[in-house]
């Protein structure tokens, strides 16, 4: 929070846009979206079930299947490189080592004939060169690490011999493996238990201390958005609507979107009644509608909105950004409560 | 009051057999893997009861257990009575639609070869006298909304969705049947707040009007708070305590809910984003191997208030007044709150 | 070929169509209608089809009128294919062997399929008795020279028919499908999906139709689609042990088999092949297309 | 899993029992009589037939005729043929022939098969899926006779690359064009297989992770996507495996190799019970080995089945 | 010498050669063997008391010293002095008379046990039920070392013929002793040996017998036969240079000129004839009009050209006895007009005509669907094929269970008119699968068979077939000429009185 911002960024996303083929036609699951980390932070990327969270990474990082994805525009600039442009085999230098990736679905993610031991132990044969032995006794200090029980029997296990957290404990350790310069994180933590939750975390920190990695974490929860990231990301409908700092964005959000988000943390006081939603459905990609994605669903929906599709534009506070008309107006009282 | 339970567990147990692929591969040989060890519940009409455990500690497993969808290695299980491992035939179809399941695994657990309707639509396939064959569609459509997704959306195939949308469809699967009882494993995990939300309140909904009930399985202690009238607290294959809700949150009657209660990230800094930082306490020690368990207290090995009692005597489930704990200490931790 | 679509389809008939959508099996086709080579692989099918059933659409001479004077006389502007050892004229023999090759090679294919596959996925899903008697049964059958118990069985038939001898192939052959179909169904039957459907209270029936069926099919798939070629090979072969079709029936197989013995003249062996290769390929190339359309995630 | 195997080896004694009289029922059914036959178009003399029907126990009823072979057959005496060749002494010299000739063939499909099919599926509508396609259909076009025969005049008469017949250059000499064009003319099968169950697995999700992982296209595809592709590819190399002697009888005699199949095929033609029984119980072991290890191998590929 | 680059033939002194033959030989014993292939190298390995002189067609001495009869009946052979087994022997008519003994004990189940048919007391050695009476046969007497007769049971006058056939050689004492042992390792007095050890399925590898007694040794030094399952094998061995004869087979016929040029030759003795055998016996083919209406509807110019080297048969003989004439069959030629005539006047032919033939031999289907298309075509007549393997069609036909046409071929065992007329239409006869029987045939062959006069006797056959030709039992169709491949200066044996034999071939230089 308090650390220098690095000159030079780890990793600048510019204008991402994917789209995808159905039979349907064609959706945009992420549209213009930008992002920069920093060596030795943390961004979160935060938003709505669906809004392309896990696409954009995906993108990014070259893995998206394609067809039926495509990458239609954008930049993401690693170490002066371009890496939606890379070739193939210049990619295979940089993703898996330098960049990492943890999955969202841990179980479809493993290789289900492979032990995980051989999973993991495979980064270090590839990579490193190093011996089959060698790499199955990493392997294990890795699981270890992420806090799996038994660890050096364990490596030899299959995946559906895991429980759900371990799997995604074991894509940690995965992506752990190397010493990634960017570790990009879609929801690793989901299936943890608070306690097994700190010590991944914890031990984030402290490999990102040690190196200087950059995380990039996907994640829907607030608390822990709150707790280690440095920067924070908001997405909705494919697109960034607000980006900042993280005291700046949870402190004063300035979407709409954001702000609903906020109000639906449950809490100790309002225990067994309803929680407050934001209203209406996420809209369908297909067929999103005119002007801002969110205005159905939007409490200060004016005309403007209708028509006018709102810009990312600088917002009040430290480079900060959000995507919505109202930014250059006063809100209304009950939006700017929180 | 005992009536109404509706769904009662006695010492489930369930262990995974090891024993290589072939004698002469590597690795842990015979070790068997004692995922679930002992566990007694009961679950009542409309109640909603939390469960809560480490990664490993064979949440999952035990859900498996209750839906019947694995043969415990010992243990019977009850519903409304009956002994559901004697349900055959027709019988347990009548059972099944009654107790449904939400899988934790959202993409595995959908066949990639079906679209979305299709996957719903096959619990009217299986029971075709739920709804009518007219009102299909229609009633997938109402469940697609019902959890936050585009009744268009029944077209599409699973992969064609992001992890929540999936998380979703398993939701929407578990309510077709207008099951009694639901069984949930990290129903909103991978939701967003506001999508969590309506889910949550779908639920309770569900819970208040038809009288659903529901075993929560999550990490987000919050969330368990607010949906689950009751909790149980597992750790390695064991109840360690069980607690209505407020009393657990309150005080806890086990170490390791202690520790858990404490690793809750808090929300401070949503409220303050400038609060410090809060320092998170870690479990000291290396959780223990469900195939090796320590013995006398399965916690010991990491329990801040371990003792020699607690090395060499396993403590029981002990009831006290509403709730129970597995601690040798239970007694001393709860002396404050219990009269 | 179509039986998995048929089979899934059968699910999704009860869904309407939702938005601009139709239901699965239209949307498949539909899909499939617009790739050239399926369009063409089908059509392929089609007109041999109508080869099969109505020659004479496709020639008007007729093929028993032969002189064997002409014996091997080289294709010309009259007689397309020349003519046959016997001096007939070949394009119509080759014609009106048609009937004969596609009915083996498609009953056997079809009928060879379904057995293979209710049978693998019955010894696939049901470990334990059923598999046993399912697989034993079949090495029992595989085991026994197949030359001698087809002599033995064929004899047992008073009259031989293109039906005895596509059941004898069928009943000698399936035990290769059932076990390719088998050794699927062993790794799908424990997927979550499939749990998924036990905890809906679905039956085994539902589940091998709906879940099993769908996921482990294509490898049979693509080996039955291959023994459209080697039925009608296996139907020459039994004519020259003297258990097959006897002359004057026509086929394919038959003209091959000869024709593989008067090696100098190619054009006996030459046409018939072709059009058998044709066949073959039709065969294979629908049921490729056909599996990638119903593969969701393979679109484009 | 040990009780697994030794379970399915010892069912193997009374299937075979069964196969063994099955198949003897079978050829003693054929139709024909071996002893007249064996005289081609001059009869023997009504009293040698008498004779030489004595001598096999032809005039026998079935049963007795079977239990007189299987007593024999348990004594270690394989008897003799009705042309007079001890079935023992056949079988010791061409055992050898056969199965070099079919494990050969055998190596040479499953490289064959294995690398196109991979890569067709991997790739599909890809060159190597395309290739394959049209070689399929070669293969299936050209009957198994005319294709060997081919090759035996070209490579061998024409080029001289290889013995036109025979086995007298031993292995891999006499065995290399046979087994090349027997290998060549089975392989499509494989491939075929091989190919779609590729595609079937070449979009799951774990792949994808092994791209994250940096791993080159080969690896994943050999390391990856192969070993969850495997078990319809073992099961059909167990049934070709199982399959070498059916296709090695043409083969055998176009390249005049003294092999089983040869013997098998002249022992069907003269109802030769014994050869025929004994050679099909060494096959019904042969495969139901070959297919207890296949089955023993989905466990070791694919840990989601087991069988204990 | 000869291109002798076969197995084994690497041995530069001397003529050396391969022999590419058909069906391997399972043992090597000329009283037990009655496939051509075993006594085409038995003829190597042993020598025949007569011989038909290829050049000539008359008969000589090979062994025997004489062979005398004054009344046909019996018959009194010397043997000439010096034979020698190979394993030291001697060769004696006692040799001959135990090996005849032996043969002809049905219990020994020897295949050529009916070459003894004739003589005196085969029956108590060959009873119908039941136990042998007898050990050896009443008709042969052993004279003196040389010398010993032969008591037939009725005059036959070719007799002298009959003893060309190598089923009546001698076999050694030792291997009559237990005949087993010796299956593989034959002992012999013919101009060859064997060279080196031998097991079924190998190839046979002989080498000159230095003790042969014989004045008609052939050039070649070692000879190698070797066993080709698939004639096409054996040719394209041939043209690959490692056999230095073979046969060409049917699939070649159309290329083996352009293939081989200059290597190929044509046989000059046509040794045997293809015909159609009719079940006489059987409604309608009882009537001699509907049997020529078939014959006069059938173009054997085009039938012969389906099988290679063969011509259109004329007569029911082959052209390479003694004896034989063209042209005595009136109704082998193609006349559609009046063999519908000759139909219409029997009344027609109702229901289908039944043709058999050999489904496991492509050539033979081709053959009989050609023979069929004639028949429909030209007279109208509905055909119904019945394709059963060879295996079960001889046993069939052996049985007279045959209720059709069948094609058929016979070869004689020694080159006599006789060796035909008996076997085909005498109604005892071996092959008379159609059951035509004729008193007048039967015993106009008993008379010839008694004429001591051989001129006599030739034409005593030659009247028989004459009447056999009015009643067109079988149908002749062609005779076959093999046609063979042979390497450069390696010329088999090729004459008009005998079969093609590549083991009496000689050397260009
Ligand atoms: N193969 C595909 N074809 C069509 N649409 C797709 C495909 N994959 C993803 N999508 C769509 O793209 C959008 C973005 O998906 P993505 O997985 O990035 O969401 P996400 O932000 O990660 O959501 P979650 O938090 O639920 O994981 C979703 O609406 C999804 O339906
Ligand atoms: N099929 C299996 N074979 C062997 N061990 C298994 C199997 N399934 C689960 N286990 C083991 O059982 C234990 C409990 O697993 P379970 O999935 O029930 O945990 P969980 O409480 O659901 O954990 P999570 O919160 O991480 O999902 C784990 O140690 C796991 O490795
Ligand atoms: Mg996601
Ligand atoms: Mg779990």
């Amino acid at each position: 929070m308090n650390r220098p911002m690095a000159a030079e960024p780890l990793l600048d996303v510019r204008d991402l846009s994917v789209e995808f083929d159905t039979r349907a036609g064609r959706l945009r699951a992420v549209d213009f979206v930008s992002w920069t980390l920093h060596r030795g932070r943390t961004l979160v990327i935060l938003g709505e079930s669906g809004s392309g969270k896990s696409v954009s990474t995906q993108a990014i990082t070259g893995i998206l299947d394609s067809p039926p994805g495509h990458v239609t525009g954008g930049q993401a600039l690693f170490d002066g490189m371009d890496l939606l442009t890379l070739t193939e085999r210049a990619r295979r230098g940089v993703v898996g080592s330098r960049i990492s990736l943890v999955f969202q679905d841990a179980l479809s993610a493993l290789n289900p004939v492979h032990t995980v031991g051989r999973q993991i132990a495979e980064l270090y044969r590839v990579h490193r060169g190093t011996s089959r032995s060698d790499a199955m006794k990493r392997a294990a200090e890795m699981l270890d690490r992420v806090g799996i029980p038994g660890a050096r029997g364990r490596v030899h296990d299959y995946p559906h011999q895991f429980s759900g957290g371990m799997r995604q404990r074991v894509m940690i350790a995965m992506a752990l493996a190397l010493g990634p310069e960017v570790l990009i994180a879609d929801e690793p933590t989901t299936a943890l238990d608070v306690t097994v939750q700190a010590q991944i975390l914890e031990l984030l920190a402290e490999i990102q201390a040690d190196t200087d990695m950059g995380v990039v974490l996907i994640t829907h929860d607030l608390a822990v958005a709150a707790e280690i990231a440095d920067d924070l990301v908001v997405m909705y409908a494919g697109r960034v609507v607000e980006s900042g700092a993280t005291a700046d964005v949870l402190g004063d959000p300035q979407h709409p979107y954001t702000q609903g988000l906020l109000q639906s943390v449950p809490s100790a006081e309002r225990r067994g009644q309803d929680l407050p939603a934001i209203p209406g459905t996420p809209p369908d990609l297909m067929r999103l509608p005119s002007g801002c994605p969110f205005r159905p669903r939007c409490p200060h929906a004016h005309d403007r909105c209708v028509t006018e599709r709102p810009a990312l534009q600088p917002a009040p506070g430290e480079l900060r950004f959000g995507a919505c008309h109202l930014l250059d107006q006063p809100l209304s009282p009950e939006g700017a409560a929180r | 009051m005992t009536d109404d339970v509706i769904l009662r567990a006695e010492g489930l147990v369930k262990h995974y057999g090891g024993g290589p692929a072939l004698p002469w591969r590597r690795g842990r040989g015979a070790a068997v893997v004692r995922a679930v060890d002992g566990v007694g519940l009961e679950l009542r009409r409309g109640q909603a009861l939390g469960i809560v455990g480490e990664s490993g500690c064979g949440k999952s497993t035990l859900l498996r257990l209750l839906c019947a969808l694995e043969r415990p290695t010992d243990g019977r299980l009850l519903f409304e009575g009956e002994d559901v491992a004697r349900l055959r035939g027709a019988a347990l179809k009548r059972w099944r639609r009654r107790v449904q399941v939400v899988f934790q695994d959202p993409y595995a657990s959908l066949n990639p070869r079906l679209r979305v309707g299709e996957i719903i639509g096959e619990a009217f396939d299986v029971h075709p006298d739920v709804v009518p064959r007219a009102g299909r569609r229609a009633r997938i459509a109402e469940l697609l909304e019902l959890v936050g997704l585009d009744a268009r959306h029944a077209d599409r195939y699973p992969h064609q969705f992001s992890g929540g949308q999936r998380q979703r469809i398993g939701i929407a699967r578990g309510l077709a049947l207008g099951p009694d009882v639901l069984l949930c494993d990290e129903p909103v995990s991978a939701l967003d707040l506001s999508v969590q939300a309506q889910v949550v309140n779908l639920l309770l909904k569900l819970r208040r009007e038809l009288g659903l009930a529901l075993v929560f399985v999550s990490h987000d202690l919050g969330v368990v708070r607010h949906v689950c009238d009751d909790v149980t607290v597992m750790y390695l294959g064991k109840v360690a305590e069980q607690a209505p809700v407020d009393a657990l949150y309150a005080v806890p009657g086990h170490p390791y809910t202690e520790a858990l209660l404490s690793a809750e990230p808090s929300l401070d800094r949503i409220r303050d984003p400038h609060a410090p930082r809060r320092t998170r306490i870690v479990l000291a020690g290396d959780p223990p191997s469900p195939s090796a368990p320590p013995p006398g207290c399965r916690f010991h090995t990491r329990c801040p208030r371990a003792q020699d009692l607690c090395r060499d005597t396993e403590p029981l489930l002990t009831v006290w007044g509403q709730r129970a704990g597995a601690c040798h200490f239970t007694d001393a931790m709860l002396a404050g709150s219990v009269d | 070929m179509s039986d998995t679509a048929l089979a899934t389809a059968a699910t999704a008939a009860e869904l309407e169509p939702v938005g601009e959508d139709s239901p699965r099996g239209a949307a498949v086709l539909r899909e499939l209608l617009r790739k050239p080579r399926f369009v063409l692989s089908a059509l392929a099918i089609l007109v041999i089809a109508l080869m099969a059933a109505f020659p004479r659409l496709f020639t008007a001479t007729d093929p028993t009128v032969c002189d064997l004077k002409l014996s091997k006389g080289a294709p010309s502007a009259a007689h397309w294919f020349g003519y046959d050892i016997q001096g007939c004229d070949y394009y119509a023999n080759v014609i009106y062997g048609a009937r004969p090759s596609v009915l083996v090679s498609v009953s056997v294919c079809v009928v060879g399929f379904a057995v293979a596959c209710v049978l693998g996925m019955l010894a696939g899903y049901f470990p334990g008795f059923v598999d046993s008697l399912v697989s034993r049964t079949a090495d029992v059958l595989f085991a026994l020279p197949g030359l001698v118990a087809m002599i033995v069985i064929l004899q047992a038939f008073s009259s031989r028919s293109v039906w005895t001898i596509a059941f004898v192939i069928v009943l000698l052959g399936w035990p290769a499908g059932m076990r390719l179909m088998r050794s699927t169904v062993l790794s799908v039957r424990t997927r979550e999906y499939v749990l998924a459907s036990r905890a809906l209270g679905a039956g085994a029936q539902h589940i091998l139709r709906v879940h099993i069926l769908p996921n482990s099919v294509a490898p049979l798939l693509a080996m039955t689609t291959l023994t459209v070629g080697a039925a009608v090979g296996t139907e020459a072969a039994l004519t020259f042990l003297g258990i097959g079709l006897q002359p004057p029936t026509i086929s394919w197989g038959l003209q091959i088999a000869i024709a593989a013995s008067y090696r100098d003249d190619v054009h006996l062996f030459l046409f018939p092949a072709l059009l058998l290769t044709i066949t073959v390929m039709a065969f294979m190339i629908t049921g490729d297309t056909v599996r990638d359309a119903l593969d969701p995630k393979l679109k484009r | 899993m040990l009780r697994f195997a030794l379970r399915r080896l010892l069912i193997m004694i009374p299937i075979a029992v069964i196969v063994t009289f099955l198949v003897y029922a079978m050829v003693f059914a054929l139709p024909g009589d071996p002893i007249r036959a064996l005289s081609g178009q001059k009869p023997l003399a009504e009293s040698v037939i008498a004779a030489k029907r004595a001598y096999y126990h032809l005039n026998d009823p079935l049963f007795v005729q079977y239990l007189h072979f299987m007593g024999n057959l348990l004594k270690g005496d394989l008897g003799q043929t009705f042309d007079g060749q001890d079935i023992g002494e056949q079988l010791a010299l061409r055992w050898p022939v056969t199965l070099q000739l079919g494990l050969t063939a055998l190596a040479i499909q499953l490289v064959l098969g294995l690398v196109s099919g991979v890569y067709a599926g991997w790739r599909r509508d890809g060159l190597v899926d395309r290739a394959l396609l049209g070689a399929t259909l070669g293969v299936l076009a050209v009957p198994g006779l005319v294709a060997m025969f081919f090759a035996q005049s070209f490579f061998a008469v024409e080029l001289s690359w290889f013995p036109v017949s025979g086995a007298t250059d031993g292995w891999p000499g006499s065995y290399l064009l046979p087994a090349t064009v027997l290998g060549v003319l089975g392989f499509a099968g494989l491939a075929r297989v091989t190919r779609t169950s590729i595609a079937e697995v070449a979009s799951a999700d774990f792949v994808r992770t092994a791209r994250a992982k940096g791993l080159a296209p080969n690896r994943i595809l050999w390391g990856h996507v192969l070993r969850n592709a495997m078990l319809p590819v073992i099961t059909y190399i167990g049934l070709d495996l199982a399959g070498i002697l059916g296709g090695a009888i043409i083969t055998e005699g176009i390249y005049n190799l003294n092999g089983i199949g040869q013997f098998m095929f002249r022992s069907i033609a003269m109802k030769e019970g014994g050869v025929v029984v004994t050679l099909s119980t060494v096959l019904l072991l042969g495969y139901m080995l070959v297919n207890l290890v296949v089955d023993l191998l989905y466990g070791l590929l694919d840990p989601r089945v087991r069988h204990v | 010498s000869g291109a002798g680059s076969g197995d084994g033939a690497g041995k530069d002194d001397g003529h050396s050669m391969a022999i590419a033959t058909a069906a391997e030989v399972p043992y090597l014993n000329p009283s037990n063997d009655n496939g051509t292939t075993g006594i085409q190298i038995e003829s190597a390995l042993w020598a025949p008391l007569t011989r038909v002189d290829a050049k000539t067609g008359k008969l000589v001495n090979v062994v025997a010293d004489s062979v005398t009869s004054k009344d046909a009946k019996t018959w009194t052979i010397k043997i000439k002095p010096g034979w020698k087994f190979t394993n030291g022997e001697k060769l004696t008519a006692k040799s001959f008379v135990d090996t005849w003994n032996y043969t002809a004990y049905a219990p020994h189940a020897f295949a050529n046990n009916g070459a003894f048919q004739r003589v005196e007391g085969y029956e108590d050695l060959n009873p119908a039920k039941g136990k042998p009476k007898a050990t050896t046969l009443s008709g042969l007497k052993v004279v003196d070392d040389l010398t010993f007769t032969v008591t037939l049971k009725g005059a036959f006058s070719p007799y002298p013929t009959t003893l060309s056939y190598l089923g009546v050689a001698a076999l050694s004492a030792e291997t009559l002793k237990d005949p087993d042992q010796f299956k593989h390792k034959p002992i012999g007095y013919g101009a060859y040996k064997l060279d080196g050890g031998w097991k079924a399925g190998q190839p046979v590898r002989l080498m000159r017998n230095k003790d042969y007694a014989g004045k008609d040794a052939p050039q070649a030094d070692h000879i190698t036969f070797r066993f080709f399952s698939n004639p096409e094998t054996a040719y394209n061995e041939f043209l690959a240079g490692n056999v230095d004869y073979v046969a060409v087979p049917s699939s070649k016929i159309d290329s083996y000129k352009t293939d081989a040029p200059g290597k190929w030759s044509q046989a000059k003795a046509a040794a045997g004839i293809n015909y159609l055998n009719l079940p006489v016996t059987l409604k309608p083919y009882t009537d001699t009009r509907v049997r020529r209406a078939l014959s006069l509807a059938l173009d054997r110019d085009s039938l012969a050209k389906l099988k290679p080297g063969n011509f259109p048969a004329t007569s029911f003989t082959a052209p390479s006895v003694d004896g034989h004439r063209e042209n005595t069959c009136s109704d082998c030629r193609l006349d559609v007009a009046r063999a519908k005539k000759l139909l219409r006047e029997a009344g027609g032919f109702p229901g289908k005509l039944r043709l058999f033939f050999a489904s496991d031999n492509p050539g033979e289907q081709v053959y009989a669907e050609a023979l069929g298309n004639m028949w429909r075509q030209k007279l109208g007549l509905k055909i119904q094929y019945v394709g059963k393997p060879g295996a079960e069609i001889g046993p069939l036909a052996n049985a007279g269970k045959l209720d059709g046409i069948r094609i058929m071929g016979w070869g004689h065992d020694y080159p006599a008119l006789e060796d035909y007329l008996t076997p085909m239409f005498a109604s005892y006869g071996d092959v008379n699968t159609g059951r035509y029987r004729d008193a007048k045939v039967d015993r106009m062959l008993g008379e010839a068979n008694a004429q001591v006069d051989q001129a006599q006797a030739t034409r005593d056959y030659q009247a028989i077939e004459d009447r056999i030709a009015e009643q067109m039992p079988v149908l002749p169709l062609s005779h076959s000429r093999d046609v063979y491949l042979h390497a450069e200066g390696v010329e088999p044996l090729n004459a008009p009185f005998a079969n093609v034999d590549p083991v009496r071939s000689t050397f260009a230089d």
